[in-house]
């Protein structure tokens, strides 16, 4: 497999996926495809981290227990965000971000 | 004896607590409680005098165990003493905590060899305390009560209470009687605590005390313009002195770092010290010591009216007589003499210099003033210019060494120079009392009583006030030294140091002086009490003030007789003498008889006693000098008394001097125009100082404040443009620029977390160009 | 078999970047939620390919299992009716910096840096020694104990966190009276306002 | 299977193809070969559930079409796909479609991991079981997909409803499994199988025991508690009677097949009956010891294996004959109980499923994964791991104590649970009362 | 026990409380019994086990003889003759108004003719209330068993004279004891109009041909031959019966012996030119006899044993000779004639007591019975006269 593919194109893959959910998240005016566009930004981390340990260092599982957390913290804050939205379409009866600037300066 | 000794103290606090019981409380009110209060406590005052005088001599003898010198701490506060010192503005003076125990060095019989330094006897009593401990110097304050002490206070307080009692009676009329007595038992705590003082300072502050009563009693009548003149007047020529005097000390105070009395180490009488401040160049190629003495000299002269700054006493007289009698005859004015008598090491430390200046002035004063004597017409100014000489006498007889002499005459002096003053206050009374005076008090109360007090109005008063006329006889014959008077041992005393120790100019002029002196008192003797009265058709004094109010048409003549019949019809004229007024008269008069016995020159028991414990060798008598002076004397009287025989038969009268040699007697009469020569150059040189001043004021600090005004209106101008525009427009521009950007900035608060997180990358970006591409390469 | 692997791992970032683009870009959010499955299963594919089985199990299990089935039910819970715009307003702006990042950060630094690649150590051929499932359950109880714990922490105050934030009052909830309830009610409210 | 394809072209045929040709060739045999076992089970069982649940109610079942009803399964089949595939006209089109795909492929997917047969399995992967379930889960995208894209308000419960009832069920399926897998100590399912011979006591446990292939899990507490609680996750799982809302008809017309027909309603159908097939299938592998059986495991250790080269070759298809025998025997008698169950029981209120999973169940799988955990200290560790006290005893000893002491856990638990399940529910009826009262204050 | 409504009944099955669990166990085994037991048919449904499905098509259930589905039109095996007199009866009851009747019309008087010309019955519309059959008075229309009516056009289920005409034998096979207790009036009020009917009038439309050319041809062989003997019926074909006719004849003995006497052994040959209603009705009633038969085959078997069976025949027959009288009184307002049958009927009840006595041996119950039936038949007799 190392053979077959060079690292950088894991990373390059890896780098395309955080700035397409990076541009997801910053620009989707719906508050669920911005925590989609944050899902997709993690994901793209945690294939760092796979391709690094399996370049780099296969012998130590630093890479994938690291990775197994940030799914963990994923699926957390995919938990607490989406009961957010919940509760601020609840209040504010919508789920467009930008209606939701309450905090305006 | 020890109570005396221990409550050495009180002497000063009774005076004083008389003054406070009068000011402060309602005695005020009632003249008479008032007067005898003060008389009173002064009584008692003579008697812890006396009683101090016993024991310290007792103790001075048997010398053997150490003075009972108590060191008070600063907390126990001897009352009377620190509060008039409180009232006295002086310097704060910075203390140590710690007290200072003077341990007394008995010197025991101190063998005074020739030019062997100076020492005064040891002190019996020494009570210091810690006064205001403040700092790192350490200053003590207290009493030192040793023999010249102890003598000088029997004197002061003898006089002191001759004079309230003589007060009662010649006050009686006047309104603000208990003001009076406050003021005067002030001044005898005042001079009182000078004289105990133990250290400079606090001799210093009693000395401003004295300068502060004198102000307030020459100007005690100070409804009349030339009383609070002649007030200012005195206490400005005082003030000049004083100043001097105080730089002196502040000099010796550098110098020895303690202004205490004594030997011990630190103190101004240290051997060592002394011979330091002696040897040592100070500035001007004088050593500190010459400084330090001239200062202090010039204290003395201010004070006690020495020849530059005597101007004042004369002028002094506008107070009523009794002041007039214990404050510039017997103590305010020796004062000055006792200062340079109590510093006299400093004087002598460095090698004669200093005290050869006091010689000089000493002696020119003496007959400077006895010159000018001789040509008044007033008795009080007479008087006054006697006492000048007089204490010319003093200071020549310190000057040229005679420690002992000078500090005799003082006593002597003090006694009958009272006695005569308190005379010529009952003459004054009296006169007052005449119609041709009380008629012109309706008009003019000032010039009634200077007419009044003019000699030449007097005449043959000896059978109208006849216990009077013999006090006065008695203080007359003191003053012109006759034998038996207390006048002539200490004169001689004077003349005989003078004689023995090499000082033939200074024994020269002294002896001019005593002639003169003994002329002008028999003049006034002969014109007062001799011949008719001629009071009916007094010589009416002209008041300046009120000749420009009153006629002007009188013109000059006046001074002649007046309106010669108009006055006749009263007749009879009634003479009383008051009782208190001759007691007091009459005990000075003892006093001016037996002074003299104090320091016989003879080494018989009594003799040489106030030298003995003075600790002083007692100089033996000087036959010759003695004769001469009597000699002199009793030439001085003949003089007088045939020169005077029929002169004066009217008010108007000239002078037979005058007549003699009438430019010489112009100009003795205007005491040689002294006053108008300083008002001529001081007053000139202050006018034009002024002038000049107020041109510098008027011109320069004008010109300067104004200059700076405008300045400022310029500044200000400029400041409101550069104001206006800078800093108001400027800071709205920031204040509206910073808005602006504000609102821009604000724009970028959209409340929406995208764009925040927006930013964060935008960031990160950034960063991440400048690390790789500008810095990383 | 190199050109095999290739052309796998070709397919699979295609479909991972794709999907990805879709999800950002499909108008609808439903979609959008099932493209981001579909690019999850790209990345399980590709952790395959990376032989990190477990990693792409507990990936299928926990995002495609759990995550997306939470948020197609936040989308569902949370239809608001107006016709929701696609992008933000400033949207070129993020896409300015996404790209940015891209270009300028990731590239250069990714393809510039020379990673020191492990040699073989046995003789070539011999599989290397890949850590695996068991170590990794060993690592977690040993080395990782602590970060495992703080993980347990963390998602029950997730858990916790979330029911808080969006429990809903059981009496809060507008609840649907019955037809005879509802007549009793207005029987009960006529009665109390006839007394009162 | 490779070596057989290997053999196959390179020795008969001589074509010397590459390994990776042959091996891809292989698996794509076995994947052809699973997908057509999954619809025949499928068929196998639609039929077999019919007839039984009929007889269960007295009544004969599908007779009519072929002998006995056989071919009815056919008959709906061919009735599926000639039925007309509608599209309600406002659904999401590409959704509509994809759903039914997604919940089916999972269910083909979960067939790589299932051991049929000693040494028969297609894939053996060392995380076969996490794999399994693993991949269960995303069938619940499938549903949430068909349920919203039919636009149908009862579509869009159901789905909820379904998804939110598998999810939930997933729990104390895995938590139950987690407990057998403490015990066997590998993930992988063909270890687990394994790890089932000897006679009621594993022989993994105790070595002496001979082996009949009947040291099933479910004899030991642990295993039996783990039974239970998976079997009832398992029939949530696979939406089974209790727990069958999704597709209740009585309720929400069809749940989230509602708007499907035709062919995609038969999808919907075939992943149910595989799913079923496979969790039966499973819950036959784990508690009831798959192909193991008496006989199978001296079969196998006369074949040809691996480890036992000079076997022969006949004996390797016998014992695998007698595996796959008592593999299916034992998923029918499963996918019998299940039906017996759909007999037997009520549908579950969804909150009362939700309740029953969460309060009873997860609990209930926790306290197992403990007495799991004491199951192992005991017969397994020894002093290392710091259990001091049992290194001298003897296997059985060791086997005796961890039984009794995690029966006694394991019913104390039940007993516990059971009794503070029944309070929590008819406290939950006081409250639902009391909150109507104060709602309605109607009496 | 009657249960008054509204208040519940609390059942205590006394068993313990059922601990968590059980409960599901017992349901289970529950079902598990019934799997079991279901591989057994299920003959009655008192039995709880076994599975009861009637495969419909295959087996049918045999259906209640008050069945009830869509009326038909009875008419005459024998004489082919109908038995609707068109008095509209039935029309007027029904609710629906489904049934349209045209009288006949004597084509040569013109003058209504006491059969039915046209008969319609709306099936699609008739609720098989059953009304017509009660209101009519020759039970003429009777309620059939038939429900299988699915037919692909609409006008399939309006049902003509033609469709709706159904052999008495076949109603007899249906609904035997409902056709015994109105039988004898029926067929003396079919006599009566018969005879005011005028040539084939009132024959059924299927028969009403072939009748009419067998009359022809019988004319013919009555003008070839010697003319037959005129039986008592105009309409009975002399020489050989047709082979209805016997069938008419052998149901009427049958239906005498209804009491359980030995059923006729001979199976009637199905006639081969029965039309296709009437063939179906003969196998009816071919297979109907063939069920007696085997019923009196297994009574036969049974003989031997115990008697409780005999005594059960002889009960029922007295219920149904108690029915009969019954019956026969409920007719008491209609012509004297009815008084003679009453009086038969009665005479014929204490014949069969007597035979049932006669043939069990004297069991006291038996006696008890007959003494009991005579008596009632005395009283409904009594009762008649007054």
């Amino acid at each position: 497999m190392t053979r077959a593919i060079p690292l950088e194109a894991v990373l390059v893959v890896a780098a395309a996926l955080f700035c397409i959910g990076l541009f997801g998240a910053l620009s989707r005016r719906n508050l669920i495809g911005v925590l989609m566009g944050i899902e997709l930004m993690l994901n793209s981390a945690n294939i760092n981290l796979v391709a690094f340990w399996r370049y780099l260092e296969p012998r130590f599982i630093t890479g994938p227990t690291f990775a197994i957390f940030v799914i963990t913290v994923a699926a957390a804050e995919a938990a607490v965000g989406l009961a957010m939205i919940i509760a601020i379409y609840r209040s504010w009866n919508t789920v467009n971000a930008d209606s939701v600037d309450s905090l305006k300066g | 004896m020890s109570f005396f000794l221990q409550y050495a103290w009180l002497i000063p606090a009774l005076p004083l607590l008389g003054f406070a019981l009068i000011t402060f409380t309602p005695l005020r009110r009632n003249k008479l409680a008032s007067g005898w209060t003060a008389t009173g406590l002064m009584g008692l005052a003579v008697v812890m005098a006396l009683g101090l005088l016993v024991g310290v001599v007792g103790a001075g003898s048997t010398e053997s165990h150490a003075a009972t010198t108590t060191t008070e701490t600063h907390g126990e506060a001897t009352t009377e003493t620190t509060e008039s010192h409180g009232e006295a503005a002086t310097e704060t003076t910075e203390t140590h905590g710690e007290t200072t125990t003077a341990t007394t060095e008995s010197h025991g019989e101190a063998a005074t060899e020739h030019k062997a330094a100076f020492t005064f006897p040891a002190p019996v009593v020494v009570q210091r305390f810690a006064w205001a401990p403040a700092g790192s110097t350490n200053f003590a304050m207290g009493i030192y009560v040793d023999t010249p002490v102890a003598v000088m206070l029997a004197m002061v307080t003898i006089t002191a209470t001759c004079i309230h009692l003589f007060s009662i009676g010649y006050m009686a009329a006047n309104p603000r009687q208990s003001r009076f007595f406050s003021f005067i038992s002030f001044f005898a705590a005042a001079m009182l605590l000078m004289v105990l003082a133990d250290n400079l300072l606090l001799f210093f502050m009693a000395w401003e005390i004295m300068g502060l009563c004198s102000y307030l009693l020459i100007g005690f009548l100070y409804e009349r313009p030339q009383a609070y003149r002649a007030a200012i007047k005195a206490f400005i020529t005082t003030r000049i002195g004083d100043v001097l005097m105080l730089l002196g000390l502040v000099y010796l105070w550098t110098q020895a770092g303690s202004l205490a009395f004594g030997t011990a180490v630190g103190e101004i009488f240290n051997p060592e010290f002394l011979q330091r401040i002696g040897t040592e160049t100070g500035f001007m190629g004088m050593t500190h010591a010459t400084l330090i003495s001239l200062l202090i000299f010039a204290g003395t002269v201010g004070k006690s009216a020495q020849f530059p700054l005597h101007v004042w006493l004369p002028d002094a007289m506008e107070g009523p007589t009794p002041v007039s009698a214990l404050i510039h005859a017997a103590t305010m004015v020796s004062a000055g003499v006792f200062l340079v008598a109590r510093t006299f090491p400093i004087f002598e430390a460095d090698g004669g210099m200093a005290l050869q200046v006091v010689a000089i002035i000493g002696s020119f004063t003496a007959l400077f003033a006895a010159t000018i004597a001789v040509a008044q017409y007033d008795i009080k100014r007479i008087l006054a210019y006697s006492t000048l000489s007089q204490l010319g006498f003093m200071v020549a007889a310190i000057g040229i060494g005679g420690w002992v002499a000078g500090m005799f005459h003082l006593l002597t002096h003090a006694f009958f120079k009272a006695l005569l003053f308190l005379g010529s206050g009952a003459v004054i009374h009296a006169m007052e009392a005449t119609p041709a005076i009380e008629k012109l008090h309706h008009h003019d109360e000032y010039a009634a009583q200077q007419t009044a007090q003019d000699i030449r109005n007097m005449g043959g008063l000896r059978t109208k006030l006849p216990w009077t006329f013999w006090t006065y006889t008695a203080g007359y014959l003191a003053l012109a030294g006759i034998v038996p008077f207390a006048g002539f041992w200490s004169k001689d005393e004077i003349l005989a140091h003078a004689m023995d120790h090499g000082h033939p100019i200074v024994y020269a002029v002294l002896t001019v002086a005593a002639f003169l002196t003994a002329f002008y008192m028999t003049r006034q003797w002969r014109l007062v009490f001799f011949g008719e009265f001629r009071g009916e058709h007094p010589v009416v004094f002209v008041n300046p003030e009120h000749q420009a109010e009153h006629h002007h048409h009188h013109g000059h003549a006046d001074h002649h007789a007046d309106d010669h019949g108009h006055d006749h019809g009263h007749g009879h004229i009634h003479w009383h003498e008051s009782p208190t007024m001759t007691a007091a008269l009459v005990v000075l008069a003892s006093f001016a008889v037996t002074a003299g016995a104090f320091n016989l020159p003879f080494s018989m028991p009594g003799g040489h006693w106030l030298s003995h414990i003075w600790g002083q060798a007692g100089v033996g008598i000087n036959w010759m000098v003695a004769g001469l002076s009597l000699l002199i004397a009793s030439a001085g009287i003949a003089v007088g008394w045939f020169s005077y025989r029929n002169a004066f038969a009217k008010a108007q009268d000239t002078d037979p001097l005058d007549a003699r040699v009438p430019t010489i007697f112009a100009m003795l009469n205007e005491k040689y125009r002294v006053d108008e020569f300083y008002n001529a150059t001081v007053g000139r040189l202050t006018a034009l100082l002024a002038l000049l001043w107020s041109f510098l004021d008027r011109v320069v600090l004008d010109g300067i404040v104004n200059g700076v005004g405008h300045l400022t209106l310029f500044i200000s101008r400029v400041n409101f443009i550069v104001d206006d525009t800078l800093l108001n427009d400027g800071p709205d521009a920031v204040a509206d620029g910073t808005n602006a950007v504000g609102r821009q900035t604000r724009k970028l608060q959209t409340g929406r977390a995208q764009d925040y997180a927006a930013y964060v990358f935008a960031g990160t970006l950034a960063l991440a160009m400048l690390y790789l591409y500008v810095i990383g390469k | 078999m190199d050109l095999l692997i290739q052309i796998i791992f070709g397919l699979l970032s295609a479909l991972v970047i794709g999907a990805a683009m879709m999800v950002v870009t499909v108008r609808n959010v439903i979609h959008a939620a099932l493209w981001l499955i579909a690019s999850f299963f790209g990345v399980a594919a590709l952790y395959l390919l990376l032989e990190a089985e477990f990693i792409a199990v507990v990936q299928v299990l926990v995002y495609v299992g759990a995550i997306s089935i939470l948020i197609l039910f936040a989308i569902m819970l949370t239809r608001s009716n107006e016709g929701d715009r696609l992008l933000t307003k400033y949207w070129w702006a993020s896409a300015l910096i996404a790209l940015g990042l891209f270009g300028v950060a990731f590239l250069p630094t990714f393809t510039g840096t020379t990673w020191n690649m492990p040699q073989p150590t046995g003789p070539a051929g011999t599989p290397e020694v890949l850590s695996g499932v068991e170590e990794l359950g060993r690592g977690f109880v040993s080395e990782f104990v602590l970060h495992f714990e703080i993980a347990g922490v963390l998602l029950t105050v997730a858990l916790i966190g979330a029911i808080v934030i969006a429990f809903e009052e059981r009496s809060r909830r507008r609840r649907v009276l019955t037809l005879a309830e509802e007549l009793e009610l207005r029987k009960r409210r006529q009665a109390a306002e006839s007394v009162d | 299977m490779y070596d057989v394809i290997n053999h196959l072209i390179n020795t008969v045929f001589g074509l010397g193809w590459p390994s990776w040709a042959i091996s891809l060739i292989a698996y794509l045999l076995v994947a052809t070969i699973l997908f057509l076992v999954a619809p025949f089970q499928m068929l196998f069982l639609t039929y077999f559930e019919r007839r039984a649940i009929a007889q269960m109610q007295d009544r004969i079942g599908p007779n009519r079409v072929g002998p006995q009803g056989l071919f009815q399964p056919v008959a709906d089949g061919v009735k599926m796909f000639t039925k007309e595939d509608i599209v309600p006209d406002a659904a999401d089109k590409w959704v509509h479609l994809i759903g039914p795909c997604v919940v089916v492929a999972p269910t083909m997917f979960m067939f790589a991991v299932l051991p049929w047969g000693p040494g028969m399995v297609p894939l053996d992967m060392n995380i076969g079981l996490l794999f399994f379930f693993a991949i269960s889960s995303v069938s619940a995208v499938g549903l949430m997909a068909s349920g919203w894209a039919s636009n149908n308000k009862f579509a869009l419960l159901g789905a909820m409803r379904a998804v939110a009832q598998m999810v939930s069920y997933e729990i104390p399926a895995v938590l139950s499994l987690l407990a057998i897998v403490l015990v066997t100590g590998s993930l992988s399912i063909v270890d687990l199988i394994h790890q089932q011979a000897g006679l009621f006591i594993s022989s993994a446990d105790v070595p002496g025991i001979p082996d009949l292939g009947l040291g099933w899990f479910v004899f030991t507490p642990v295993g039996f508690l783990a039974f239970i609680a998976f079997f009832i996750a398992a029939l949530a799982e696979g939406e089974r009677t209790p727990f069958d809302i999704p597709e209740a008809d009585s309720e929400i017309v069809a749940g989230y097949m509602t708007e499907y027909s035709g062919m995609k309603f038969g999808l919907f159908y075939l992943a149910q009956y595989v799913l079923n097939f496979l969790l039966c299938a499973i819950t036959a592998i784990i508690f009831f010891g798959g192909w193991q059986g008496p006989g199978v495991g001296w079969l196998y250790a006369q074949a040809i294996t691996p480890t036992n080269p000079d076997g022969n070759g006949l004996f390797n298809v016998l014992a695998g004959m007698l595996g796959v025998f008592y593999f299916l025997a034992k998923t029918y008698f499963f996918f019998f109980v299940m039906v017996w169950v759909r007999g037997a029981y009520a549908r579950l209120r969804i909150d009362q499923l939700m309740d029953f999973g969460w309060k009873f169940l997860i609990p209930l799988t926790l306290v197992n994964v403990i007495s799991a955990a004491i199951w192992v200290g005991l017969t397994k560790w020894g002093a290392a791991e710091g259990l001091a006290f049992v290194e001298g005893w003897a296997p059985l000893m060791r086997w005796g104590v961890a039984f009794v002491i995690t029966l006694l856990l394991n019913i104390a638990a039940y007993i516990f649970l059971a009794r503070v399940y029944s309070q929590a529910q008819d406290e939950r009826a006081r409250l639902d009362n009391e909150v109507l009262e104060r709602l309605t204050n109607v009496a | 026990m009657d249960i008054q409504r509204g208040n519940i009944i609390v059942m205590d099955r006394r068993r313990g409380k059922l601990r968590a669990g059980q409960g599901l166990l017992q349901g289970l085994k529950v079902v598990w019994d019934h799997w079991i037991g279901s591989f057994r048919k299920n003959e009655n449904f008192s039995q709880i086990h076994g599975t009861f499905t009637i495969e419909y098509p295959d087996e049918r259930m045999k259906l209640p003889q008050a069945y009830r589905n869509m009326p038909v039109l009875i008419y005459d095996d024998e004489t082919g003759h109908e038995l609707c007199t068109a008095c509209y009866q039935c029309a007027r009851a029904c609710p629906p108004e489904v049934i349209h009747i045209t009288q006949a019309k004597d084509p040569n008087t013109g003058k209504m003719v006491p059969a039915s010309l046209e008969f319609i019955i709306e099936y699609d519309a008739c609720m098989s209330c059953g009304l017509c059959a009660e209101a009519c008075p020759f039970d003429a229309i009777k309620m059939d068993h038939f429900f299988e009516l699915a037919t692909d056009d609409r006008m399939g289920l309006l049902q003509r004279k033609a469709d709706l005409n159904r052999p008495i034998s076949y109603y007899t096979t249906i609904a035997p004891d409902l056709w015994d207790e109105v039988k004898e009036g029926a067929m003396k009020k079919l006599q009566g109009s018969i005879k005011r009917r005028p040539g084939v009038i009132g024959i059924a439309g299927h028969l009403s041909d072939k009748i009419a050319a067998r009359r022809r041809e019988l004319e013919a062989e009555a003008a070839a031959a010697p003319p037959a003997p005129a039986d008592a019926a105009p309409a009975a074909p002399a020489g050989k019966l047709s082979p209805e006719e016997k069938a008419a004849k052998l149901a009427a003995m049958r239906a005498a012996k209804a009491g359980g006497a030995a059923p006729a052994a001979e199976a009637p040959a199905p006639a081969p030119e029965l039309s296709p209603a009437d063939a179906k009705a003969a196998k009816l009633a071919a297979i109907k006899a063939a069920n007696a038969a085997k019923k009196a085959a297994e009574a036969s078997a049974a003989e031997a044993p115990a008697a409780p069976v005999d005594e059960k025949a002889a009960k029922l027959a007295a219920i149904r000779a108690a029915n009969a009288a019954k019956a026969a009184a409920a007719e008491a307002p209609a012509a004297p004639v009815d008084e003679k049958a009453a009086k038969l009927a009665a005479i014929r009840a204490a014949n069969a007591a007597k035979a049932a006595a006669a043939e069990a041996p004297a069991a006291p119950v038996d006696e008890k019975a007959a003494k009991l039936a005579a008596i009632r038949a005395a009283n409904a007799a009594k009762k008649k006269s007054e």
